[in-house]
């Protein structure tokens, strides 16, 4: 008898095997909630009209990127990671720097060096950078856990976002970089905005699909056994920091390709990009989606653009007030998610 | 570390305020004094005592048995109000308890959880002080930490350390003398000789068989270790898969057998044929 | 740093030569020096803090040495690292049972029979041999019923079981368990007594702490009492047992 | 480095008093996020938005003395702080008085006085925070009856140590009389003095911080410990807090930092060569108070035996007979209030600014895991040595780098000391 | 998607008017890293607005501001651009007031021809971004060569600066100091600050033992521009200190307090001088209750104005070529100037900077904001 069958993002659920009953009741506030945000985006999208919505569906592939490659850490493997959006930004810089073909002005910005070259040749070397940094990182992260994870991954998105600010001669510091270059395949480029949502969502689907691959091997079975108890873990042979590092390393990867694709979308980018907050805001969703669970955390994106979007239109509310109303919102959210469903909206895990 | 043994003569210790507890006693004599009645305890969907009825009479000592996962444990956290209950009511007295865990101390309750748990930061001294942490009377507790250091003479031996710092058996002696500094008139003990060597299992179960012949404490025990406590004990339960399934005296749980049953029962439906 | 002797390979799984382990100024292990006989069931008593929990936590790597060597098929190591263990044939229970707490009891055993290597497990899909003997392990130590709870949500002695579940899932000549028997009902005993022996007539080498002698006399061949660190005096279950100072240390009169 | 201070004394020991004043701060911040921590063991992150709402609320409370002040005064911030205050005194109530009044009284009678009491305390905040203008005259009855109640009692403590057989009537009667004269004096000696605002606005500011860190506790935190798995549940829980509060402190009081009005020894005063203000010595010797008070809250009293106690084993502190919802509350109170006091002095220092709350929280957060966690001397020591590696930090680097800088040295220092300069016990 | 959809801001507009009213599009930082001016930006342009629709409006049409929060960061201005752009339909945007936000989003509107007009933005690079990109931001260029004149004119050899790192003012740090270092000056320390310290004590003590004759602070926020002033005068330092206008606003006095007497400012916006720039100042405090000085506000103001302006030539709110072509051609005086214009990049000319010193705490009222004109930059 099998117990480790079942089709799709519902593999984790059916390793676990709930009772039919506990099953019911989490599948129809799945459901609900699958129907109640995807209904959402659909009525947003017809409701504002083609264009806007695919500048939203852009904007939503990048952040459900990040977050599908923060869940690898933070809900199956149980790193709490607040620094995320550092990896974001090395993707995002080396794109800009390597693809950029800006003239600057030597006497009153920085002038760095540009390169000019393509997108695809840029991005490769951006995910690797990543993922070389997501190593050094990572061998120093490797012996935190718990609490103190977080306080150092916070330490990691704030020295990212001071290298970003401060390493002028590369960055440019607070003037950004601009005239980023757009994707180009041979003769097919991605100017339009249709052509980049389809390339992200391309991106996407490559990301899901790793992960989908990872969580639902052997692999991902350790991942969450090593959450559960690291020394344990470990007395059953396996090379702890080795796992711990290959999917801290894969996810870094992800997030800078949706750096990558973030900087060459908005073609200018400057720190402010990739502050502290931005990755509050990117664990918010991946514990607002659900912990351990891919689809959770795209779900989790899609109800986070919506939301953030969605108040443009909240009638009531003046427009200062927008953004402050809006980390409320978010803020309340999380404390009530806590108190009800501290798993998330479709999570397995509870922190 | 066999300090009851060694002591000549009868421990010091004795119960001051039974003048009162006495008079009342005599009432209640054939009623229980800690009642639970058709009490459900539920964790989410897991359903961990089903409608058990339980008691304990004034000085009995009554043990809770069955196997793992019966809800023995459960039992007692239900008393203390540390365990979801469902349905059912307890009486204590004759009157509902539904006070939350720490005014339950005050009704004359303490319960020794599972486990050896201290507070590991505080020395023993503190250990034994925090068993009736709201008693003003400052003699009164120098009184009753001199009884149960005569008790476990031990624990005066290293009153200034910290209670971490202290052997398995120690500690779990560490934890029943905290018990009985609430100078309780019922004693809940969880598993008081899980993992403790042999010649500590002894003294526990002679302790607990002192405490109850000298205080009168009434004592109601879950324990695994079914030989010695069966010597001890004046009733005993039987539970398994959350419900009583058997309730007499160790005499009768040895004709019985009753345990090979339960435990029989149990193993049938563990096998194959399941859903 | 192992270098092959010429000792007692043969007859001993696992041997310690002076191994020591001090937690600040306490020896919890004194310069213990121990053979454990291949194929045979070994029992460690003494009493409460004698350093028998400490003994199984150097032997499997969870704490570093402080000196001394140990060897394992006459390999000799002066460092065990924990997830090397399995591949010297070595594994274990705790004490203070650590399961992996979120995942499902079926889990639990499946974590310990997958590929240990990296990229081999990116690719492993739960394999029917390995579900098989999932499904055999969670029968024999009377877990299959709760085969789909968390591993929260079991009473203590479940959590035991289904440790000592785990441990028997790997295929390996040492197991070292540290009071498997404790917080268990009797009958459950007796299960956990035959999934033992069964062990040792498969050829393994099992080294047990217990308090419950009844146990010890029945299911050890070797017995080592251990005091305050250091060895008091080891032997057949029996002998030793009646030897008076094992009396005095931990019997009690 | 040590070349370094000796090439240039003077620059060392500025930097060194620049590190002590900051330091300042943070071994005030750390000793409360260690209480807190070592008690609930998570890390609550209301506590930076403590810290931001000391601030706050001097700043609320002294608005005629700052920039166009009289704005921002606002009847629903007023009315949501009288709210929480008449409900944590409501909750003190209950929890003091119920049980013990139970049987002498009806349940009815209990809750009508009761939420009549902790009502008016509720409308009594409410008018002081409308009216912060005349906060010393608002206050001195509250004052007032605090010393009345107080010099009541150390009264009768005296009275009974030293004629230990006087009569029941005679001693309440001298201690009534004693304690409603103390009193009075008090509130009168405060009427009459319109510069204590200022220390008012503090008192106020810090009680009310205390106030909702309780409330939070009651309301939300109490249920989510039920639940709770670990403490990353309980930490992202008051992510949220901070969130929100930080957001709702930006909507009614901009987004704009602001500067606190002037305390005092805002002047420099000039020691060998280096300068140092005057209220900077001030912040230092409040936070060696607070550590010396906290010390003696947890050494020397039972109540500090009871927190330690829970700390080590909440459930069993339960099972002890120890209300820990009560005691917890006190811990977060206290917290609260170190938080408070050390964002009203840091404001008063530089400024204040919505966003504060999350800085100072995360320099807290580092100093007490550098000082050892749930350890009160390491609180202290992390402090300021945080402060002071901040300052000589810089000395050959940029100073854009300071905050990489506590950061590096946080996890160097986590690497090879994971347990801090001073582990706990 | 022209369909006018209820917007958060429809204008309070008194009389129901049978033509519908012109649409422009607003962006600003309501929330984020530069929702200080963000937010007075949009107000002064909402006081613009009612003023104008006030008086009847641009030949009976009333203006309707639809505003979006472009936060600061590319990413935002995006997707408020597109916002604005698909699902409002609107052709002229006012905005953005970060230089990061109107970088994201020029070159879509330069794509789509659609007109971006700034009242903050001051990001050089904004200069090529194209050509239907505008500002009345004055770009940092010509504030720095004033800024090293007036240090080397008073005698000033040695210099120490301190810069917020944003590129505001990083932008007027590099051309004052390249000014000032043409004439012959020295610059003996520089210390950068990210924008959310309250501290600087530490950059401080290392500035002042390099000994500088004076320094110069560019900052981003009031706040930190007053903090460094107070400070630096905590800190023992007596030399004369300079600033841009930042430092100098009613905040920064506020929180510098009698520190601050004496620094010296070089200024282009709402001069005590001009009289439009008074009554605009005016007006606002009153309408907003507004507690500090707001040094962009009239920048926001007159952007209001000059649209309302070329709408009234181009009398079509969806004629972004023509009300490009108008910006190009009109010279205007308002509140932050006369007569000025914009050249072929679409920057603002014709604006010049003052010299001011700021007064001692006594003498600051709301009408002199703290400060004395001493005159004109001084010219090489
Ligand atoms: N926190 C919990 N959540 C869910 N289920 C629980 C929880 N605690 C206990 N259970 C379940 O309740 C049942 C009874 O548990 P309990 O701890 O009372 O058993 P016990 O009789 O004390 O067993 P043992 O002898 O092993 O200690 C078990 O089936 C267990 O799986
Ligand atoms: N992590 C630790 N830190 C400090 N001291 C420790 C630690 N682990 C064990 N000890 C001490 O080492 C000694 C031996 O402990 P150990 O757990 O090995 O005893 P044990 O023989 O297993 O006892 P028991 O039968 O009670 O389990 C004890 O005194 C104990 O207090
Ligand atoms: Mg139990
Ligand atoms: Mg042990």
């Amino acid at each position: 008898m099998s117990t480790d069958s079942g089709g799709g993002g519902s593999l984790i659920r059916a390793a676990r095997e709930p009772g039919v009953f506990m099953r019911l009741a989490r599948g129809n506030l799945e459901l609900w909630a699958n129907l109640v945000v995807i209904t959402w985006a659909v009525v947003f999208a017809i409701w504002q009209g083609s264009g806007f919505a695919i500048t939203l569906g852009t904007v939503f592939a990048i952040w459900a990127i990040l977050a599908v490659s923060l869940n690898l850490v933070v809900g199956f493997t149980g790193l709490l990671s607040v620094g995320h959006i550092g990896f974001f930004g090395i993707g995002a810089y080396t794109v800009a720097i390597l693809t950029s073909n800006a003239q600057y002005e030597q006497l009153r910005t920085e002038a760095i060096p540009t390169f000019g070259w393509p997108f695809f040749a840029a991005l490769p070397v951006g995910i690797v950078l990543a993922g070389l940094t997501a190593i050094a990182v990572g061998v120093v992260f490797n012996r935190f856990r718990d609490d103190i994870f977080v306080l150092v991954s916070f330490g990691f998105a704030v020295i990212c976002f001071n290298v970003f600010l401060n390493s002028r001669a590369l960055t440019r510091g607070a003037f950004g970089i601009h005239e980023i270059a757009k994707p180009e395949i041979g003769s097919v480029a991605f100017g339009s905005e249709v052509a980049f949502l389809i390339l992200a969502l391309v991106f996407l689907a490559v990301v899901v699909l790793i992960s989908w691959l990872i969580v639902s091997s052997s692999f991902g079975r350790v991942l969450t056994a090593i959450r559960e108890d690291e020394r344990a873990t470990e007395v059953f042979g396996y090379q702890v920091t080795h796992f711990k590092l290959t999917v801290w390393v894969i996810s870094a990867m992800m997030a800078a390709a949706a750096g990558g694709l973030f900087a060459s979308w908005t073609t200018f980018i400057d720190p402010n990009s990739f502050i502290l907050l931005e990755s509050i805001l990117l664990v918010s969703i991946v514990i607002l989606g659900g912990l351990a669970t891919i689809w959770g955390s795209i779900l989790g994106a899609m109800a986070f653009v919506l939301l953030e979007e969605g108040m443009r239109f909240l009638p009531f509310l003046p427009d200062e007030y927008v953004g402050q109303a809006r980390q409320v919102i978010l803020g309340v959210l999380l404390v009530l998610l806590m108190l009800f469903r501290p798993q998330g909206l479709l999570g397995r895990y509870k922190l | 570390m066999s300090d009851v043994e060694e002591q000549d003569g009868q421990p010091a210790i004795t119960r001051e305020d039974n003048g009162s507890a006495g008079a009342e006693g005599n009432v209640l004599e054939d009623s229980f004094i800690l009642e639970m009645v058709n009490v459900s305890v539920r964790y989410g969907a897991v359903s961990a005592l089903e409608d058990a009825c339980l008691g304990v009479r004034r000085g009995e000592v009554v043990a809770v048995m069955g196997p793992n996962g019966a809800g023995k444990s459960t039992v007692l956290k239900g008393l203390m109000g540390l365990a979801p209950v469902v349905a059912g009511q307890v009486y204590w007295r004759g009157e509902r308890l539904t006070s939350a865990t720490h005014e339950i101390v005050k009704h004359g309750i303490a319960f020794v959880p599972q486990g050896r748990r201290l507070f590991t930061h505080l020395t023993i001294e503190e250990n034994l002080e925090m068993g009736c942490p709201y008693l003003r009377d400052r003699p009164e507790v120098r009184r009753r930490m001199d009884s149960v250091m005569e008790l476990f003479p031990v624990l005066h031996q290293k009153r200034r350390d910290l209670a971490s710092q202290m052997s398995g058996g120690q500690q779990q002696m560490l934890a029943l003398g905290r018990g009985l500094m609430a100078n309780p008139e019922l004693l809940l003990l969880d598993e008081p000789t899980l993992g403790l060597a042999p010649n500590i299992v002894k003294e526990v179960f002679q302790t607990v068989a002192l405490i109850s012949e000298r205080l009168g404490t009434t004592i109601m025990v879950v324990e695994h270790n079914i030989k010695g406590v069966l010597d001890i004990v004046d009733r005993a339960y039987i539970l398994d898969t959350g419900r009583v399934v058997f309730e007499g005296t160790p005499a009768s749980v040895r004709e019985t057998n009753i345990l090979a049953e339960v435990f029989l029962g149990k193993v049938q439906r563990a096998d194959p044929d399941e859903p | 740093m192992s270098i092959r002797t010429e000792s007692d390979g043969e007859r001993f799984a696992l041997e310690t030569i002076e191994v020591a382990k001090h937690f600040g100024g306490v020896h919890a292990v004194d310069g213990l020096s121990i053979a454990i006989p291949r194929g045979k069931i070994t029992c460690v008593v003494g009493p409460n803090g004698s350093g028998k929990s400490t003994l199984i936590n150097l032997l499997s790597g969870m704490l570093p040495l402080d000196g001394g060597v140990v060897i394992v098929d006459g390999v000799r190591l002066r460092a065990v690292k924990p997830h090397e263990t399995p591949g010297l044939g070595i594994t274990r229970t705790f004490q203070d049972v650590r399961l992996f707490d979120q995942i499902s009891v079926w889990d639990n055993i499946m974590v310990v029979l997958t590929e240990r290597r990296l990229l081999p497990a990116l690719l492993e899909r739960g394999k029917s041999r390995q579900r098989e003997r999932t499904e055999q392990i969670l029968r024999s130590v009377g877990m299959w019923e709760k085969r789909r709870s968390l591993a929260m949500d079991l009473s203590y002695g479940q959590r035991k079981l289904l440790e000592i579940g785990r441990a028997m899932a790997l295929n390996v000549n040492t197991y070292l368990f540290d009071e498997p028997f404790a917080g268990l009902f009797p009958q459950m005993l007796e299960r956990v007594k035959d999934l033992m022996r069964q062990l040792r007539n498969d050829g393994r080498t099992l080294l047990f702490i217990s308090h419950n002698m009844d146990i010890v006399r029945e299911l050890s061949d070797h017995l080592i009492v251990m005091d305050s660190g250091k060895l008091l005096t080891e032997g057949d279950a029996e002998e030793v047992l009646a030897q008076p100072e094992v009396i005095e240390a931990y019997l009690g009169v | 480095m040590v070349w370094k201070i000796t090439e240039s004394p003077d620059q060392a020991v500025q930097f060194a008093f620049n590190g002590l004043s900051v330091g300042a701060v943070y071994a005030l911040l750390a000793l409360g996020f260690t209480l807190v921590y070592s008690t609930v063991w998570f890390f609550d992150l209301y506590y930076g938005a403590a810290a931001a709402m000391g601030a706050y609320g001097v700043f609320y409370l002294r608005t005629s003395e700052t920039v166009g002040g009289s704005h921002v005064n606002n009847p629903y911030v007023s009315a949501i702080f009288a709210l929480v205050v008449a409900g944590v005194i409501a909750w003190v109530l209950y929890e003091a008085f119920f049980i013990r009044l139970q049987s002498r009284f009806t349940h009815k009678s209990l809750y009508i006085a009761g939420g009549m009491l902790a009502g008016a305390t509720g409308i009594y905040t409410g008018f002081v925070l409308t009216n912060p203008d005349h906060l010393h005259l608002l206050l001195s009855p509250a004052v007032g009856a605090v010393a009345a109640v107080v010099a009541g009692w150390v009264v009768n403590r005296v009275i009974r140590r030293l004629f230990s057989n006087t009569g029941r009537t005679t001693l309440l009667t001298t201690s009534v009389i004693v304690g409603s004269l103390f009193g009075a004096c008090c509130g009168l000696l405060l009427a009459g003095a319109p510069e204590s605002r200022l220390y008012l606005s503090w008192a106020m500011s810090c009680l009310v911080a205390g106030a909702v860190g309780v409330a939070l506790y009651r309301s939300l935190y109490v249920y989510m410990r039920k639940r709770a798995r670990s403490p990353l549940i309980m930490l992202v829980a008051s992510l949220g807090v901070l969130l929100a509060i930080t957001a709702a402190t930006a909507i009614v009081f901009e987004s704009a930092p602001r500067p606190l009005p002037r305390a005092f020894g805002s002047e420099p005063w000039t020691i060998w060569g280096s300068n140092i203000k005057g209220f900077n010595i001030f912040t230092i010797g409040v936070a060696i108070a607070g550590f010396l008070g906290l010390l003696f809250l947890l050494k020397r009293t039972s109540l500090g035996r009871t927190i330690r106690a829970i700390g080590d084993d909440e459930e069993v502190a339960k099972v002890v007979g120890i209300n820990t919802t009560v005691v917890i509350a006190i811990v977060f109170f206290i917290g609260a209030v170190f938080a408070a006091a050390a964002g009203l002095l840091s404001g008063h220092d530089t400024a204040i600014q919505p966003r504060m709350g999350l800085l100072l929280m995360l320099k807290g957060w580092i100093a007490s895991v550098v000082g050892g966690m749930g350890n009160l001397y390491g609180a202290v020591v992390g402090g300021f040595a945080l402060g002071m590696v901040e300052q000589f930090g810089i000395w050959d680097l940029a100073g854009e780098w300071k905050d990489v800088i506590s950061f590096v040295i946080l996890i160097l220092f986590l690497s090879f000391w994971p347990r801090g300069l001073l582990p706990r016990g | 998607a022209d369909e006018p959809t209820p917007t958060p801001t429809a204008a309070p507009t008194a009389t129901p008017t049978p033509l519908p009213p012109f649409k422009i599009g607003v962006m600003e930082s309501l929330t984020g890293p530069g929702e200080t001016y963000g937010t007075v930006s949009n107000q002064a342009k909402q006081m613009a607005v009612d003023e104008i629709n006030a008086a009847g409006g641009i030949n009976g049409r009333m203006i309707e501001l639809i505003v979006e929060d472009s936060k600061c960061s590319a990413q935002d201005a995006i997707t408020a651009y597109r916002k604005l752009t698909d699902v409002d339909g609107v052709k002229i945007i006012l905005g953005t007031s970060c230089s990061g936000a109107m970088l994201g989003a020029a070159p879509l509107a330069e794509d789509d021809g659609i007109v971006l007009f700034s009242g903050l933005a001051t990001n050089p690079d904004i200069a090529e971004a194209g050509d239907y990109i505008f500002r009345t931001a004055m770009s940092d260029a010509q504030l720095g060569i004033d800024t090293g004149n007036v240090l080397w004119a008073d005698g000033i050899r040695t210099l120490a600066t301190i810069t917020e790192a944003t590129d505001y003012a990083e932008g007027v740090r590099r051309s004052s100091v390249a000014q000032f270092e043409k004439l012959g000056g020295e610059v003996v320390g520089a210390e950068r600050y990210p924008s959310d310290i309250v501290d600087f004590r530490s950059q401080l003590t290392k500035l002042f033992n390099a000994n500088p004759d004076a320094l110069h602070i560019a900052a981003q926020a009031e706040f930190s521009g007053g903090t460094i002033i107070k400070q630096a005068r905590e800190l023992g330092f007596d030399g004369p200190i300079y600033s841009e206008v930042v430092p100098i606003g009613a905040t920064a006095l506020e929180v510098a307090g009698e520190a601050a007497t004496g620094v010296k400012a070089i200024t282009a916006d709402l001069d005590p001088a001009n009289q439009k720039a008074q009554e605009v100042l005016r007006n606002f405090r009153e309408t907003y209750d507004y507690v500090t000085l707001p040094w962009y506000l009239g920048s926001a103001y007159d952007d209001v104005y000059i649209t309302a302006e070329c709408l009234k030539q181009t009398g079509d709110d969806q004629d972004a070529d023509g009300f490009r072509d108008c910006l190009y051609e009109i010279t205007w005086s308002g509140a932050i100037g006369n007569n000025f214009s914009f050249d072929d990049k679409g920057e603002v000319v014709g604006l010049s900077n003052v010299v001011v010193e700021v007064l001692p705490v006594a003498e600051r009222t709301e009408d002199n904001q703290g400060y004395k004109v001493l005159g004109g930059a001084p010219t090489q």
